[in-house]
């Protein structure tokens, strides 16, 4: 039974990547992303790991993917026809993926057939210990990466807007770096 | 008989008079020079002579010097010392002798010329280093006098440096010498190889403890290629005639009378190796000969004074080595004693021609300068009889004792050299004839200054005149009840090849008869010559492409230079622009500069690569990635 | 340990292969498409399949620490998404585009 | 201590230089330089002749990977640190005063790191010293060399790196084959070194033969060499030609031969057949130079050749021959270089087709130029003969034919030699040539110092020899040793 | 670890710095917090402590790398302090350049694979920021994009590969994994064995190791000149320091499952590296290929590290982050951002300003290995281990990439001192004439005292 559920469930994974990478419009792919992530969520409840199903969907379909969404819709990109690759290329690309998967799952290739225990996993609260014990400076270690990329961003826009607003105010602009920047744009 | 270290004044005296030239150059006047050069040298034959005396009392005697070691290394010791034997103090008095003479000759001959402080040190110069040559206690001394004079002659060779023919000559000699010089040098290194030692002590006691052997026979053969180089034999002969191109007394000095005779020195010197080698005494007799014949016939349609006494003096040297080669060292030395005297006098009065004529030395613009030229023409006149073998003069008897071994030894070698020794005489009396006598043919502005030389340089001709009359006179064969005198003398020093060599003894009657034949043709000669020159007055044309067969081979030296040219210094030149251009750019030079192409085409390659695409980037990382999997985990 | 594990019937191996297969997939993903908004989803697309790849393990191995990795990737995700589309809006602001193959004036 | 004041003394006289205000640069350089000498003087009277390194230092420098600052001197060396501390003061006498301090500085710099190659007994230390030599005279050709120097010094710069790297190698390598804890000393290198079978010595050979023919240079290694000297300022080309390319030869006999004697047993032949052909190739490319400056880098390889074929003989005289001819060439070259310097200056020119009748106005230069040359083309009684003669010697009793062609040397330099001073010197002079002006007091200095070097040389060579004698006749001895043990 | 603590508190003061309006105070703040946490690091030397549960473990290994990272971040500091001033945003790249230090501590002290992957992306998160600066220049916005979309794909790989690993030996910690692979690679190998070569390829990215080096030279060409700076120096030595500390941690005892993969990569890194900076015009991207070159003579110390790796790569880190510093506080100003270098612009220098060009020259020296420099004793150390180790192949390999590297840094000082100068003299700002007089004595110094900057 779980079994079949397993394979339901990948078949359905793997359809929504493929989905992923060959829809044309934007939008699409980021519905089959969430479609996958789901299905990646359901794998985790199999196998028995609750919590971070739960904390998987709220990220990434949550958060993650709402804020692709956001950007999709604000860069207006979903109507925006994408410059598609030479075929060649595609090919390629195909071809590449598909070598990676043949000879990873070759190279992976194990003599045994080995079955998880799912009896013995950790609640939310058995992660929670290990999370806030063993692993509390990486804990820590991830605000300061979130607060990197906090700051990060959070600069990157600023300087956009402050040179928006150099731009309008005309004069606050060195003559040079005006023209300069009109010359990169070219 | 170490310790007599008063021997190092007579070549240090010459060096002295050059130092103080060369240094006090501008400083010097020119009559302080003239006295202080021919006195130095003045100075050491007299010193000689004392040396001289003192060895006439011990035949076995000998003297040297301590010295100071040169250099050496492991088993190779090269000491700095002097020796003085009877071969060695004969060299001595010729050299200082002749050299003075020449020397005082030059005082009046170089006289109004602007390198005169330069000529004379350069002849002190020589002087010192003819006498090393002769005086050194090893052969790396003699080869140290060798390259010296061969320095020096050199420098006065191209001594009017302006001309570029001089100097072209001067480079000539010096590079025709060198060529034997390796020879010679790589046969003093055999030496020390075979017997660990250059002494001549050491070298010479070894060698007559020794049987004859091949290594002995390249000794002497590579020696001997030295002295072919030094001593103008075929195939180095060339540049003889060229070095001409230097004032005249250089011509009777070096050229003549001393350096190009060290060669002779050399195989006296080193008699005993020879003696151990007939094949190299072969080979000696034989190059000897054939250069004599070589020469003379070439003399005979020269029409440069300088030009014919040069062919000469090639032809004489080849007829010393043919004594060499027969084992009649001393009469090899014999002779090259008289050649010195007649030679250097036939050139000095050349040169006194020379210098009356205003430079002219072409002899189809001279004749009848006997009137004008009185003391130069009876001195002429006496060296050209002396050098054909008229009795009584010198060269008759040396020049006969030389006849006389050759045929001894073998038929056909007297027969040719004897054969050469009357072309000698041919050409000596055309040279004589169209000189001095016969209807004068140069322009009237020469005619008019015509003047005999100043008593400097007509007291040398003179005394090298009588000298060339009366030298042979102290070995006078026995034939003729003499003693033998000279021949005594050295007999010491060539005592040890004495017992080497099969003694050929000629009867009495024999040598008479070959004496008798030679001077008979001689005479024949004589008269033939000044029928020609004389009598029918036959002036050789001054067109000389006209001449055909052997008349043209003659004049033009048998194409001796043509052939150099074409077969070796074109060929040099040829080569060494091809390692230039081909081997050394092209190839080496390319294959080196070929690396830094190769790094710069892959540099635009790799730079290519990088195509700035994202994708691109991305998809040769997943390639990679793809590659490293399946060779690391499938294949391998 | 095996027979009690036969109950689920779940393998191991089945959870790697979907793993690269996802993986792979993502992999695909991010040379086939020249549209960078695209291209992270594809590069979330790997980190997910890592994500089910250490859950698997975890649970194989019945140690938490597994998961607990897998937060840290999430977390890391999130950044890099925050990040990445930060930039990406930055630069759309110039050149009106996500293409990223337009954006090749770096080279040689 | 003696040693180390010898080493550095010229790298804080060059940092004073750079202190000085440009016009004392010149004076304080060529002080320093004396001074220089006068404590190798000094180290010369306190020398004994035999076999023994003296003067020896030996402080850890990095000692964990067994590095030492470890210097000293045996004759071998000491005869070079003479030519190297003899000669730099004239080089520096022999610069324009136009040059800038940095120049006298660099000199200075480059005497140092040549005394340091000549005195390194620590593998490690004369690598250092090695590499270090090479970044001034770089500098110097860059700098003030003629116009198209910056591809031809570059060049010369990554050639001669090439060869000094596989030395670094083949030293590292030899340094893992000591007995631990190991060490670059080197009497534990020699004795690493000796003890490894045929083919890794073979392979060593040539790792270090090829770094000090390229920096001799030997036939094929040499393609850099004749457009270095000539793009080269004058006073770079005397230090290159003069001290420098003599640390390939002292490699040779310091760090090659005793290092890998049954390598150099089985390749040496090769190697020395390869400076035979060298002989002969570059004599006869000189032969048909025009450029006075040229036809002298081509020379110059043939003497050196010569030197290290006679080296590879292996035999004392030729050893003895090889450290006497290196001190001639030094002085020799020196000194030819600074005649085109001289001509070159007066007349803008050094092509030998433009040039002519310069003794008319110079007579005193004329005759300083005839006794270089005849120390050149080895006359005896001048520098040049003594070393030749024992050169061909081994050569000779080497094997007869390459002794020969060795030999050929003397008369193919006759031929260029007596070419090039007829051409510039002789003749009429030319219409188009500029005055000639004989030698200035300045001028005189240096090159009377260096004509009387050259005749002293040539007739009592025999002090020379004899510092290095007892060196030379151990290793000789070793080797021999060495050989009828294996 | 106290420095860590301080790196990040500086990190977050310099956020709290843009409030409270303490922005002048922050540069100093910063140098000397960098001076006290390299030296407070040193005070840890031979305790060898572990912290949070083993999370870090600062060995001395990792005590040298974090004290070197501190130091060039304060030289560093020092060299881009004008740029930082000028910007209005001095606080948020302080900020940012102070998260990505603690990352990069940390990549050289992790002992689990958690800190390392989070080293590595607080480092990265930071650096793509710091890359894309420049925002009106869309060539700084090539730069951060394509490094971020590379780096992310880099970093799928490197978590896959941490993932095998764990899925085979059930561990993150180091010395779990390290014993688990010396038992025979856990509990399925191949797993294992795929992972290593999965990391491989996560870690040679980070350290621009061909063929996984296409980032580098856009990247580097594109950023900020400072910010070049910063990934050539700190990034390098927290790549190769990570990359050390993993392989002769955890995978030294299955070596030959990788061993000649690197060797393979560290010839590809060391011939593409030198032969394709070789026609570079841009002086940037000139020392991106540089970058790549440098770090090909490193990963032979990962192939042969001797009896002494660590120390090894220390050495040779210190030696080439104080010359490409002190090349680039040269390059600072002589150029812009604006008006980015080619060698061109050295035309001369050594006329212009003599300082300058000595200053060049002397690191350029260095980096091309010629004694008596630091850079010369780095690559001696190195050619050292892997000749001790038999490796003559690869070290000839070295030999001949050298070679090639000194002719494209020589190309410069040719330029310097042979072109005639076009531009007129360069003027340097009195700060950085104490900095750049340090960093070249620092560069003479290393090569005197090598013995002091080496550790067991």
């Amino acid at each position: 039974m779980t079994l079949y559920a397993f394979y339901f469930l990948s078949f359905l994974a793997v359809l929504g990547a493929l989905m992923v990478v060959f829809s044309r419009n934007p939008v699409t792919s980021v519905i089959f992303l969430v479609m996958t992530f789901f299905t990646i969520a359901c794998h985790y409840m199999l196998l028995n790991a609750q919590f971070l199903a739960a904390v998987h969907i709220i990220v990434y379909a949550g958060a993650i993917m709402v804020l692709f969404l956001y950007v999709i819709m604000l860069l207006n990109l979903n109507d925006a026809v994408e410059q598609q690759k030479t075929l060649l290329l595609k090919v390629a690309a195909v071809v590449t993926g598909g070598l990676l998967m043949i000879v990873l799952s070759a190279a992976l290739r194990t003599a045994e057939v080995t079955y998880v225990d799912t009896s013995v996993v950790g609640s939310a609260s058995s992660l929670g210990k290990v999370l806030l014990s063993e692993y509390l400076l990486p804990f820590e270690a991830v605000s300061l990466l979130l607060l990197a990329a906090m700051t990060g961003a959070i600069m990157l826009a600023r300087t956009r807007r402050r040179k928006a607003e150099d731009a309008e105010g005309g004069n606050a602009v060195p003559e040079s770096e005006q023209t300069e920047s009109v010359a990169y744009e070219q | 008989m170490v310790g007599h270290e008063s021997l190092w004044i007579i070549p240090l005296l010459p060096l002295a008079g050059f130092i103080a030239i060369s240094l006090l150059n501008k400083r010097l006047g020119r009559s302080t020079v003239s006295v202080l050069a021919p006195g130095v040298v003045l100075a050491a034959f007299l010193l000689s002579v004392g040396v001289f005396i003192r060895l006439l009392s011990d035949p076995n005697m000998f003297l040297s010097t301590a010295g100071f070691t040169w250099f050496g290394s492991g088993t190779l010791s090269v000491s700095f010392s002097l020796l003085a034997d009877r071969l060695s103090v004969l060299m001595m008095l010729i050299i200082t002798g002749v050299g003075f003479l020449i020397h005082v000759y030059s005082t009046g001959y170089m006289h109004g010329d602007e390198g005169y402080n330069r000529y004379f040190a350069y002849l002190n110069l020589f002087i010192f280093f003819m006498l090393v040559l002769v005086m050194g206690s090893n052969y790396l001394l003699m080869f140290v006098g060798w390259e010296g004079v061969g320095l020096c002659s050199y420098l006065l060779i191209g001594f009017w440096f302006k001309n570029q023919d001089y100097n072209d000559a001067a480079n000539k000699a010096f590079i025709m010498n060198r060529i034997g010089d390796l020879g010679m040098i790589l046969g003093i290194i055999l030496i020390f190889a075979h017997f660990g030692s250059i002494g001549y002590e050491q070298v010479f006691t070894a060698a007559a403890l020794q049987e004859s052997q091949p290594i002995i026979t390249w000794i002497a053969i590579l020696l001997f290629i030295g002295a072919i180089g030094k001593s103008a034999q075929i195939p180095l002969f060339t540049w003889l005639p060229d070095a001409m191109a230097g004032p005249t007394p250089v011509s009777a000095l070096i050229h003549a009378a001393t350096m190009v005779t060290a060669g002779v020195y050399m195989i006296a010197r080193s008699h005993i190796l020879y003696s151990l080698s007939p094949l190299a005494l072969e080979i000696v007799a034989v190059t000897g000969v054939a250069t004599a014949l070589m020469a003379a016939t070439i003399a005979l349609r020269q029409n440069d004074i300088k030009k014919v006494l040069a062919y000469s003096t090639v032809s004489q040297l080849g007829l010393m080595f043919v004594a060499m080669g027969t084992g009649a060292y001393a009469t090899g030395m014999f002779h090259m004693m008289t050649h010195a005297f007649f030679k250097a006098l036939l050139f000095l009065a050349a040169g006194s021609v020379i210098h009356a004529m205003s430079g002219e030395q072409d002899i189809r613009r001279m004749g009848g300068l006997a009137r004008h030229l009185p003391i130069t023409w009876l001195t002429f006149l006496m060296g050209t009889l002396a050098i054909s073998g008229i009795p009584p003069l010198s060269g008759f008897f040396s020049k006969d004792e030389i006849l006389a071994n050759a045929f001894a030894v073998n038929t056909w070698l007297w027969a040719a050299a004897a054969f050469a020794s009357l072309l000698t005489v041919f050409y000596m009396f055309r040279l004589l004839f169209l000189t001095f006598k016969g209807q004068p043919r140069m322009g009237e502005e020469v005619k008019n200054h015509l003047h005999e030389s100043p008593r400097s340089m007509t007291i040398p001709l003179i005394l090298l005149a009588a000298l060339s009359v009366a030298g042979g006179w102290i070995n006078i064969p026995e034939v003729f009840g003499g003693g033998h005198a000279f021949n005594d003398y050295l007999a010491p020093v060539f005592a040890d090849s004495q017992r080497l060599m099969a003694t050929h003894h000629l009867s009495h009657a024999t040598e008479l008869m070959l004496m008798g034949i030679v001077v008979g043709v001689t005479v024949l000669i004589i008269v033939w010559a000044y029928r020609i020159y004389i009598a029918l007055g036959r002036v050789p044309e001054r067109d000389e492409s006209t001449l055909r067969g052997m008349a043209r081979l003659f004049n033009r030296k048998y194409f001796v230079d043509e052939l150099y040219d074409a077969l070796i210094v074109r060929p040099l030149y040829m080569f060494s622009q091809l390692l230039h251009d081909v081997i050394d750019r092209s190839l080496v030079d390319r294959l080196v500069n070929g690396a830094g192409v190769l790094v710069r085409w892959l540099s635009d390659v790799f730079r290519k690569v990088q195509t700035g695409n994202t994708g691109f980037y991305v998809f040769v990382m997943a390639a990679a990635v793809v590659l490293l999997i399946t060779l690391k985990m499938l294949v391998l | 340990m095996n027979s009690s594990l036969m109950q689920n019937g779940l393998v191991l191996e089945h959870y790697v292969v979907l793993s690269i297969v996802l993986f792979a997939t993502g992999v695909m993903g991010v040379l086939f498409r020249r549209n960078a908004i695209i291209i992270f989803m594809c590069i979330e697309l790997m980190l997910n399949a890592v994500n089910l790849l250490l859950v698997a393990f975890a649970t194989f191995y019945g140690d938490s620490a597994g998961q607990v990795f897998v937060f840290f990737i999430m977390a890391v995700a999130a950044a890099e998404v925050a990040v990445g589309l930060a930039i990406l809006t930055a630069l759309y602001s110039k050149l009106k585009t996500t293409d990223i193959d337009i954006l090749s004036k770096l080279k040689w | 201590m003696t040693l180390t004041l010898l080493i550095f003394w010229p790298l804080v006289a060059a940092i004073v230089v750079m202190m000085l205000k440009g016009q004392y640069a010149r004076g304080f350089a060529s002080l320093a330089a004396f001074a220089e000498l006068a404590i190798s003087l000094w180290i010369v009277s306190e020398f004994q002749t035999d076999a023994s390194f003296q003067f020896e230092v030996n402080v850890p420098w990095i000692s964990s990977l067994g590095i030492r600052y470890h210097a000293g001197l045996d004759g071998i060396s000491l005869l070079l640190v003479l030519l190297t501390t003899g000669l730099t003061p004239f080089i520096v006498l022999a610069s324009d005063k136009e040059r800038t301090r940095s120049f006298y500085a660099l000199m200075l710099l480059m005497e140092m790191a040549l005394v340091g190659v000549f005195t390194a007994l620590d593998g490690f230390l004369f690598y250092v010293f090695w590499e270090l030599a090479l970044i001034p005279i770089y500098i110097i050709c860059l700098r003030w060399g003629a116009a198209n120097s910056g591809v031809i010094t570059l060049k010369f710069f990554i050639y001669t790196l090439a060869g000094s790297l596989l030395m670094l190698v083949a030293l590292i390598y030899v340094y893992f084959q000591t007995t631990a804890p190991h060490t670059f000393d080197i009497q534990a290198l020699y004795e690493a070194a000796r003890g490894l079978p045929g083919a890794h010595q073979s392979m060593i050979f040539w790792a270090l033969f090829v770094a000090f023919a390229i920096k001799m240079p030997l036939f094929p290694f040499h393609t850099w060499q004749p457009d270095t000297y000539h793009a080269a300022p004058s006073q770079g080309t005397m230090l290159l030609s003069g001290i420098m390319l003599k640390m390939g030869v002292y490699g040779l006999i310091r760090w090659l031969i005793p290092l890998v004697p049954h390598g150099v047993q089985a390749e040496g032949t090769t190697a020395l057949i390869l400076a035979v052909i060298g002989v002969v190739f570059a004599s006869c490319i000189a032969i048909v130079q025009k450029d006075l400056k040229r036809l002298v880098a081509y020379s110059s390889m043939a003497h050196v050749s010569l030197i290290a074929a006679g080296v590879l003989t292996l035999d004392r005289i030729g050893i003895q021959g090889a450290m006497i001819q290196m001190i001639s060439h030094g002085v020799v070259v020196v000194a030819l270089f600074y005649v085109i310097d001289i001509i070159q200056t007066r007349l803008s020119t050094q092509d030998m087709s433009n040039l002519g009748a310069i003794r008319l106005e110079a007579p005193v230069f004329a005759t300083v130029f005839m006794i270089v040359l005849l120390g050149s083309i080895a006359l005896p009684l001048t520098s040049g003969f003594v070393g030749e003669f024992m050169l061909i010697n081994s050569l000779f009793r080497f094997d007869t034919w390459l002794g020969v062609f060795g030999g050929l040397t003397m008369i193919l330099s006759a031929v260029y030699m007596l070419r090039s001073y007829q051409a510039t010197v002789l003749g009429e002079k030319r219409e188009a040539a500029g005055l000639f002006s004989d030698l200035t007091m300045r001028e005189r200095s240096v090159l009377f110092p260096l004509a009387v070097m050259v005749l002293a040389l040539g007739i009592f060579p025999a002090p020379v020899l004899k510092v290095s004698e007892a060196a030379v006749d151990s290793m000789v001895t070793i080797l021999q040793q060495y050989y009828t043990m294996r | 670890m106290i420095a860590v603590y301080i790196i990040s508190g500086l990190g977050i003061l310099s956020l709290v710095a843009e409030i409270a309006n303490l922005k002048r105070w922050l540069l100093p703040v910063a140098v000397a917090g960098l001076l006290a946490a390299a030296g407070l690091a040193a005070g840890d030397w031979n305790t060898s402590q572990g912290y949070y549960h083993d999370m870090l473990r600062f060995d001395n290994q990792a005590l040298a790398f974090s004290i070197i990272i501190a130091l060039t971040g304060l030289l560093w500091f020092l060299m881009s302090g004008r740029y930082l001033r000028e910007g209005t945003d001095v606080s948020d790249h302080t900020a940012l350049i102070m998260f990505s230090l603690v990352g990069a501590v940390f990549m050289v002290s992790y002992h689990n694979m958690v800190m390392l992957f989070l080293g590595i992306e607080i480092l990265s998160v930071s650096l793509y920021v710091l890359a894309g600066s420049r925002v009106r220049d869309i060539l700084s916005g090539e730069a951060a994009i394509k490094y971020l979309i590379m780096g992310s794909f880099a970093t799928g790989f490197l978590l896959l590969g941490i993932a095998l690993i764990y899925g085979s030996t059930g561990s993150f910690n180091l010395t779990g994994i390290g014993e688990a692979m010396a038992s025979g690679g856990g509990r399925f190998p191949v797993y294992a064995y795929a992972g290593v070569l999965l990391m491989l390829v996560g870690l040679a990215f980070k350290l621009s190791a061909v063929p996984f080096h296409f980032w580098a030279p856009d990247v580097y060409q594109g950023s900020p000149l400072v910010v070049t700076g910063f990934m050539l120096t700190v990034v390098k030595a927290a790549a190769i320091g990570a990359f050390y500390r993993l392989f002769s941690l955890s995978f030294s005892q299955v070596s030959p499952h990788w061993l000649d993969v690197v060797q393979g990569i560290t010839i590809l890194t060391l011939v593409v590296g030198n032969v394709t900076a070789v026609l570079q015009q841009n002086v940037k991207r000139l020392f991106a290929y540089s970058g790549i070159a440098h770090a090909g003579y490193l990963l032979i110390a990962i192939v042969a590290p001797g009896s002494n790796g660590a120390s090894t790569i220390g050495y040779y880190v210190a030696a080439y982050v104080v010359a490409t510093l002190a090349a680039f506080a040269v390059l600072q100003c002589v150029s812009d951002d604006d008006h980015p270098a080619v060698i061109r612009s050295f035309n001369g220098l050594g006329s212009r300003n003599p300082f300058l060009a000595f200053v060049m020259t002397v690191s350029l020296l260095s980096l091309a290995g010629i004694p008596p420099l630091a850079g010369f004793f780095g690559k001696y150390l190195v050619f050292f281990g892997a000749i001790g180790e038999g490796h003559i192949g690869l070290v000839l390999t070295a030999v001949a990439a050298s070679l090639v590297g000194v002719y494209y840094y020589f190309q410069l000082i040719i330029a310097m001192y042979f072109r005639p100068a076009a531009d007129p003299p360069a003027a340097v700002p009195r700060g950085q004439v104490v900095l750049m007089v340090v960093l070249t004595a620092l560069t003479l110094l290393f090569g005197i005292f090598v013995e002091a900057l080496l550790w067991e």
